[in-house]
């Protein structure tokens, strides 16, 4: 930790959120927010139920569109993403309910995490003798390091849609992992996991985190897991910013405090 | 029973990810080519070859086709009658405009014009989805029946409002017409199928088929890691529409040897549809399976009574046979909605888990 | 360069050697295999020579010093059985160590190797290692095969197997003599060095470490090779911990002298499914394997359809008739034959596949006494399964059956070049090049386990059946006598009582008394089931235990096992006379059984006294007994029952026995 | 949680959309302007500028060609929320629905054959409707309950054949007349003289225009008042609110087949009574699914709009720019309708954008 603390002090922001707003139907989602995300640290993103985490999340790799506010990432200025152009630029995602491709092997779905470094044209697919076979052959190989890492060879070959749901979240960072991504969006990587599992997977972050560089940003409700993993946190609640610092800072933050006590937990 | 998969390790990646990884099925699909290719054409008549082996096929084909396009990619379509229009017409035309060529480029180059076609009437896929889709897809398959019937220059205005087949040869021997035998046909239409189920293999076990999959399992998350939904649907369709429109070709060049706009109607997209979901969706083998079984079973009811000796007119003959199919067609759907390939494949995975239970 | 390949009719009595001999003449056959990332990876062994060559260079530019030792801490990895010949081609010794130990178990053994060097398979064992660093003066470096995780850790003594590698290319391209010095260093090496460390696991005591010279292990090795007719094209997985002396001599010794490959499993979670993809030819399993595959084939066929199970066990009937005949090349009526032949389709070779064993040429099991219906059941369906008995301090072969002499209740003659004897209190004695030459820094242990002209006393009781097979009873010391003298072996006794489904746990008395007793504990799973067919009502274990019916079809039980006790020649005499079934269960709780399931004969016979000393006055049939017991919630409480005693009569001895009794 | 869930008026697709009108107005404009210059010969002028021309100078044929298409919109509307009333409580698309309204009109022209009064008929065919919603429920829903909605079509296609085998068996293939005077139809027609000209209301059309109205709105009442009604709505929904109400999810299949029985019988009653009764009725089906995607599967006002438009759009366009093409374009013109339309209105008539889920 030491040595990425360090890193990212000297880091510029990978990410810059600008009063982004973002309403559905009249409902503000989010209210004029603004943060951003450092080179190489782990952002975490908290707040009560409802308080537009995910849309956050959904308006950086550009499922949703916000009214207001601009997105500065890796220094390009738009007022929207796609998610196109979020996947080719290296922003990948999982998500609260697991998005994998249900019909799919493992190994499959992992594959697919490598669509856009894939670049052989169709011809050569028909055919698959050459040029596709060399390239799928080579992705193999850097999906079964994924793989590895993830500790997950024994369902290489399980349609994921037959695993158990902490497997299946596993699986679904792999993909993740797959495109490569410089920054890394996790929506509630832990929700319904045990503990060992907890544990599992905050090393698995960790370790990507620190192998890679790769940027984080997170949602999670887990504090003791928020305050170990992350070098700082964004606290949202009904949609607005209303706090922003190291864990330290925000354990001791009133506003917080109030925002958790206000909402039945 | 059979499967004997002790010792059967991979050291690389390139056998690992065989078609046929396990040895003993490698035997078994070849098995079954030795025996299509050299044992049917000594013991099989030509009502066998040309009611049952070569239809079969060509269906196959089409089903094939379909199940690229609603198996691999999820998107339904209701017009792969339609498609296969395309393709037989477009030969047609290409072997009037170009005679000297061979058929065969012909009947393989008909398939591009119905990728086009595809492709033109998969554009609606990127906004609706579903039935919606499927509702869509109507207005290709009417467009074309209309299309096939009303413009003349399709058919070379010819009165009786069909195409006809003339006669073509290849190295001196007749493969299309009245004079060409039913093996040669038989053969032709074997090896267009074999090559393009092979390569129809090659595309769903790499990033193609993969993206279409990651479609239809969840486009959103499709997206996400960056596959563009609007060229890998229209990629399924092109391709799908592509093996359709071979598939029609076959049909009126290798088997009916003419056709009009019957041929083509919405009644043949139902068919193909049925071939595969009872086949099979996301199956190859499925399709196979799907389309000997559609295609096979009322000619085994028609053919019933009279093996029976029972005597009942043709028309109520034809009649019990639109009942038990539809009938049998609900059964098996009941019985095993993930169709023919699933029981084929729990089958394998029985012999293969033997003597234990699956 | 000479020295680069062994000049021919060179003497291979090192493996440093035969990894040079196996490098020119099996060149591009696999060494090594292991699944990683998703496929077999696998090695030639022109690649292992380089591979150990850089190795070796890059360990002696680390400071690694000939005579040094150097742990090896992980599971079966290829780099880590590289490490035994790189370590010994720079004379240095290799000691293998168990990986599973916790951290003050492992210092010791490093402590008392005085290892300089700890070559590790993970972060896992560098955590270990380091944890207990400052116990450890004389170890100098840190290896780890593994880099997951450890980037962040201090590498001034630490590094990865990679970078060994790489300093050891940096040694070859700086001086091209380097890597003639080595191969003149190797060349140096004889058989009669010490060759490597295996500690013994040690159930009682400290672990001792026994020296092993190269020849104990080669010899042992091409004795074994012979002994099956092994030769390069095996395959092998290597599953067992590589510390122990079976693995050493199974997946290294008789690897580098036959030149087959050895293959690494994947991780321990999918060793079923490894195995089954490589398909071993010669495989060695302890009995507990043996008995998880069988039962795991029990389960499985009792989830299967009627039909299939009725086809199951009309097969498997007819392997228990013929079966092991057919196997061990006896005459079996044709019939017979032609129904074996359907049961090898149908069953036999679909069960050896799951199993991963279709292409088992023959398997051992050793390491304890393996139940004779488990062993038959694999011999029926034509595995060549065979026991051996071995210790550490053999170079692993004591005794081993030959094919065709296959018996489940004996261990087998001798092996080859070894001799046995017996002495006057029952304990086997052995001789063979195999013998270690000491255990490290424990003369008095040397001395009292070998004798000056190089006898092995062995600790285990046994003697030797008319066919000349060893039976081994027993631990030499828990051997007890009675009073006019007769062998008594408790746990032999308790282990054939045992392998009744209905005995979960025996106690066998007897040492100094006139004749030998037993405590019986059912097993409630089998005995309530045949309970149930036999419509016996019962309303607790202690009812059930003490009901009439279930007494006498445990004296049917141990009537049979006096009836093969008579047929085993001194053995006669230690017939059970009486017996009783225990009214509660032996519990680790009440310190009655050890956690691992032995029993503690001394305490028990402490704890019961009154029951055993009514065992002995004949007269009694009833005694009242009442403990302290621990219930499971924690309380302690008193158990009280009037336990039934029963007499059993005395089997006769078979004639031929009578007979050689009377010479 | 919620947050995902929530529909989003901000986005893409309105501007879209907006893009879409814009080309679309630019488009025309310029075909416009062209053809005044082409001159009213060409092509151009033919298709964007002379029927309109045409409407405007002989208006009188204008009405009773929207007329013809109200009335064609009346009986699609009706198939059309026979589709939705299945498809809104069971999740089933239905395309046995056009064999029901041939069913309909079989039985009831059969019972009155077979010599039953003419509303005793009417209410045996009613009956029967009810015996095939029951029998349906029994025999192809229950065992499928869960399936894939593909699969559920399938079944219904199956159904379909089942139908047209056991319809012939018992009623025969030949086209029927309907018993329009017998139960009570008007025949004759209302002429007028408008426009300067002549035109013509059939009184059967308005009868039918009438029943129609009158059954959407019984089946209003009886969605909007009665419980039953409620818990239908319910099911679309949520399962439980519905089991809430006393009524399990089978009693309610049957209910809606039972309802969407009564509109095909009452559809096939109408379309009869214009032409035949026969089993090409079944194509009814066919013209219907058009509306479905201008209206959308869900919603009952959405197939009713969606029939009117459908009618009037494909009657206008088969007089005035049918001739241009060769005519019969009225199999495919509903078709390109609802896709052009789709293109302006993704989400369809009555229909919401929603934002899946992830």
């Amino acid at each position: 930790m030491n040595v990425a603390a360090k890193d990212i002090a000297k880091g510029q922001n990978i990410l810059e959120i600008d009063g982004i707003s973002l309403s559905f139907g009249g409902v503000k989602a989010i209210r004029d927010v603004s943060f951003d995300v450092k080179k190489g640290e782990i952002r975490a993103i908290i707040g009560p139920n409802g308080a537009g985490k995910t849309s956050m999340l959904n308006v950086i790799n550009g499922f949703y569109h916000p009214q207001e506010g601009t997105i500065n990432y890796k220094g390009a200025k738009r007022h929207d993403m796609r998610p196109y152009v979020a996947a080719t630029q290296g922003i990948a995602r999982t998500f609260q309910n697991v998005a994998l491709f249900a019909g799919m092997s493992t190994l499959d779905n992992i594959m697919s995490g490598r669509m856009l470094k894939m670049k052989v044209s169709l011809p050569w697919h028909f055919i698959r003798f050459g040029p596709a076979e060399r390239e799928e052959l080579e992705h193999r190989e850097r999906v079964e390091h994924i793989i590895d890492f993830l500790e997950i060879q024994a369902i290489r070959r399980t349609p994921v849609g037959r695993l158990p749901y902490g497997l299946q979240k596993r699986v679904e960072l792999g993909r993740a992992l797959a495109m490569e991504p410089e920054l890394l969006l996790l929506d509630e990587p832990m929700a319904g996991m045990n503990l060992e599992e907890k544990e599992d997977m905050s090393r698995y972050i960790l370790d990507v985190n620190d192998q890679f560089g790769t940027t984080i940003a997170l949602i999670e409700h887990d504090m003791g897991v928020v305050m170990d993993l992350s070098d700082r946190v964004l606290v949202l609640d009904y949609g607005e910013k209303i706090a922003d610092g190291t864990p330290d800072e925000i354990k001791n933050n009133q506003n917080v405090i109030d925002a958790y006590l206000g909402v039945a937990h | 029973m059979f499967y004997r998969e002790a010792g059967q390790f991979k050291t690389n990646y390139r056998t690992d990810q065989a078609v046929f990884p396990i040895f003993q099925d490698k035997i078994g699909v070849l098995v079954i080519l030795a025996f299509l290719f050299l044992v049917v054409p000594f013991w099989f008549n030509d009502f066998w070859l040309n009611s049952i082996m070569i239809p079969t096929l060509i269906f196959s084909l089409a089903a094939i086709g379909l199940n690229l396009l609603l198996g691999y990619a999820g998107q339904i379509s209701l017009g792969t009658g339609g498609f296969m229009g395309v393709g037989a017409y477009s030969c047609y035309k290409l072997t009037t405009i170009f005679p000297d060529i061979n058929i065969l480029v012909h009947i393989l180059l008909s398939g591009f014009f119905a990728a086009i076609v595809g492709i033109l009437f998969g554009i609606p896929s990127l906004r609706i989805k579903g039935f919606y889709l499927a509702i869509a897809t109507l207005a290709s398959q009417f467009f074309l029946e209309w299309s096939f019937g009303r413009i003349g220059w399709l058919y070379n205005y010819n009165p009786s409002g069909a195409i006809e087949v003339s006669t073509k040869r290849m190295f001196g021997i007749a493969i299309t017409g009245p004079h060409a035998t039913s093996l040669t046909r038989y053969l032709i239409v074997l090896s267009i199928v074999v090559v393009l189920t092979w390569v129809a293999s090659n595309l769903v076990r790499g990033r193609i088929g993969r993206a279409w999959m990651a479609v239809r399992d969840m486009d959103i998350a499709a997206e996400l890691i960056g596959i563009r939904l609007l060229q890998a649907k229209l990629t399924a369709f092109a391709i799908s529409s592509y093996f359709a429109g071979v598939a029609g070709a076959l049909m009126v060049f290798m088997w009916l040897g003419a056709a009009e706009v019957e041929s083509f109607d919405i009644n043949h997209s139902f068919l193909i549809l049925f071939m595969v979901v009872i086949g099979g969706t996301g199956s190859l083998i499925g399709s196979f399976m799907g389309a000997a079984f559609i295609w096979v079973l009322p000619i085994f009811l028609r053919a019933a009574p009279r093996v029976l000796g029972v005597d009942i007119s043709a028309a109520t003959v034809e009649h019990f046979n639109f009942m038990i199919v539809g009938g049998l067609i609900i059964f098996f759907l009941i019985v095993e909605p993930n169709g023919i390939a699933r029981l084929w494949q729990i089958g394998k995975e029985k012999l293969r888990r033997w003597p234990f239970p699956y | 360069m000479a020295a680069a390949k062994a000049p021919e009719g060179a003497v291979y009595d090192t493996f440093p050697k035969l990894l040079l001999r196996n490098a020119s003449i099996y060149g591009d056959r696999p060494a090594m295999r292991e699944k990683d990332l998703g496929i077999w990876q696998t090695w030639t062994w022109k690649e292992v020579l380089e591979i150990v060559r850089r190795y070796a260079l890059g360990l002696k530019k680390l400071g690694l010093k000939p005579g040094d030792k150097v742990a090896i801490i992980g599971d079966n990895r290829p780099r880590l059985y590289w490490t035994f010949a790189a370590v010994q081609s720079l004379g240095a010794i290799p000691v293998p160590s168990y990986q599973d130990a916790v951290a003050e178990e492992m210092v010791y053994v490093l402590k008392h190797a005085d290892a300089a060097f700890a070559i590790v398979e993970d972060q896992e064992q560098v955590d270990k290692v380091l944890s207990v660093s400052d116990q450890l003066p004389k170890l100098k470096k840190v290896i780890y095969d593994d880099d997951r995780g450890l980037q962040e850790y201090d590498h001034k003594n630490l590094h990865g197997f990679e970078q060994v590698i790489e300093l050891g290319q940096k040694e070859m391209d700086k001086d091209p003599k380097a890597l003639e010095r080595l191969d003149a260093g190797i060349a140096k090496g004889k058989g009669t060095d010490v060759g490597v460390f295996l500690y013994t696991s040690g159930t009682t005591g400290q672990p001792k470490g026994v020296v092993l010279s190269n020849d104990n292990i080669l010899l042992s090795a091409i004795n074994g090779n012979a002994f099956d007719n092994l030769d390069e094209t095996e395959e092998v997985l290597a599953y067992l911990p590589m510390a122990w002396v079976g693995d050493h001599v199974f997946s290294y010794g008789q690897s580098y002298t036959a030149g087959f490959c050895v293959s690494c499993p994947e991780s321990r979670d999918t060793i079923n499914d490894d195995r089954r993809e490589i398909g071993p030819t010669y495989f060695f399993a302890p009995p507990r394997v043996f008995e998880i595959l069988l039962t795991q084939i029990t389960v499985n066929m009792e989830d299967a359809g009627a039909l299939k199970r009725k086809m199951y066990s009309y097969f498997m009937d007819v392997a228990k008739r013929s079966g092991e005949k057919i196997l061990n090349g006896e005459s079996v009526s044709f019939m017979e034959r032609l129904k074996y032949q359907l049961g090898e389709f149908f069953v036999y070779g679909p069960l050896k596949n799951q199993m991963g064993m279709s292409r088992l040429k023959v398997g051992y099991t050793a390491g304890e006494a393996i139940g004779p219906e488990i062993f038959s059941f694999y011999r029926s369906l034509g595995l060549n399964l065979k026991q051996l008995y071995g210790q550490t301090e053999a170079g692993i072969y004591v005794t081993i059956q030959p094919d065709g002499e296959i018996r489940s209740d004996t261990v087998g003659p001798p092996a080859p070049d070894v001799e046995i004897k017996i002495d006057k209190n029952g304990e086997v004695l052995y001789r063979s090049p195999g013998v270690f030459l000491e255990y490290y820094k424990n003369k008095a242990a040397t001395r009292s386990t070998k004798t000056k002209d190089g006898w092995v006393h062995s600790g285990d009781a046994g003697f030797f059946d008319d066919e000349g097979h060893l039976r081994v009873i027993d631990r030499a010391k828990d051997v007890g006598k009675l009073k006019d003298g007769t062998l008594i072996p408790p746990k032999y006794i308790e282990n054939k009582l045992k392998f009744f489904p209905n005995i979960q746990e025996a106690v066998a008395f007897g040492d100094g008394r006139e004749y030998c007793t037993a405590f019986i504990n059912i097993d409630l799973t089998s005995v309530s089931n045949w309970a149930e067919r036999n419509s016996v009502i019962y309303g607790s274990y202690q009812e059930l235990a003490g009901h009439p019916d279930v007494y006498s079809m445990i004296e049917e039980h141990v009537r049979e096992v006096n009836r093969q006790l008579a047929g085993e020649g001194d053995l006669a005499g230690a017939q059970i006379r009486r017996f009783l079934i225990l009214h509660k269960e032996l519990d680790p709780d009440d310190g009655e059984i050890t956690r691992t399931a032995k029993v503690r004969r001394g305490f028990v016979g402490e704890r019961y006294k009154p029951l055993v000393d009514a065992l002995y006055n004949k007269k009694k049939y009833k005694q009242h007994i009442s403990t302290e017991v621990t219930f499971e919630d924690g309380r302690a409480g008193k158990l009280a029952a009037d336990v039934e005693i029963r007499d059993v009569p005395l089997e006769e001895i078979p004639e031929h026995h009578m007979q050689e009794a009377a010479e | 949680m919620s947050d995902t869930t929530l529909k989003s008026d901000g986005g893409s697709s309105m501007s879209q959309t907006q893009r879409n009108w814009l080309i679309t107005v630019l488009i025309l404009a310029a075909a416009v302007a062209g053809s005044f210059v082409a001159g009213s010969d060409s092509l151009l002028y033919k298709v964007f500028v002379g029927p309109f021309v045409e409407m405007y100078e002989v208006p009188d044929l204008f009405v009773q060609v929207l007329w013809e298409g109200l009335v064609a919109g009346t009986l699609y509307a009706l198939v059309a929320l026979g589709f939705v009333l299945i498809f809104k409580a069971s999740g089933v698309f239905n395309f046995a629905q056009g064999i029901m309204v041939v069913f309909g009109g079989l039985s009831l022209v059969g019972f009155y054959a077979a010599g039953v009064p003419a509303f005793l008929s009417l209410a045996l065919s009613v009956a029967m409707m009810y015996g095939l919603a029951w029998t349906v429920e029994r025999v192809v829903l229950r065992p499928l309950v869960n399936q894939d909605p593909l699969i559920l079509f399938m079944a219904t296609i199956g159904l379909t054949y089942f139908l047209i085998g056991f319809g012939e068996f018992i009623f025969g293939g030949e086209p029927k007349t309907m018993i329009t005077q017998e139960i009570g139809l008007p025949s004759g027609s209302y002429d007028f003289d408008w426009f300067g000209g002549f035109v013509s209301f059939q009184k059967l059309d308005i009868a039918a225009a009438v029943i129609a109205a009158i059954m959407v709105g019984c089946l209003a009442v009886f969605f909007n008042k009665t419980r039953i009604g409620r818990a239908l709505r319910a099911v679309a929904d949520d399962h439980q609110a519905a089991l809430s109400v006393g009524i399990t999810l089978r009693q309610i299949w049957v209910i809606v087949w039972f309802a969407a029985g009564i509109v095909a019988l009452t559809t096939g009653i109408m379309w009869g009574a214009r032409s035949d009764v026969s089993f090409a009725l079944q194509v009814i089906a066919l013209k219907a699914l058009p509306v479905i995607i201008l209206g959308g599967l869900t919603s009952i006002p959405g197939a009713i709009v969606g029939g009117l438009i459908i009618g009037v759009a494909e009657k206008t366009a088969e007089f005035y720019w049918g001739p241009l093409v060769g005519g019969s374009i009225e199999s495919w013109i509903p078709y390109f309708i609802a896709l052009g339309f789709l293109w302006f209105r993704p989400q369809g008539l009555f229909g919401e954008k929603i934002i899946d889920r992830i």
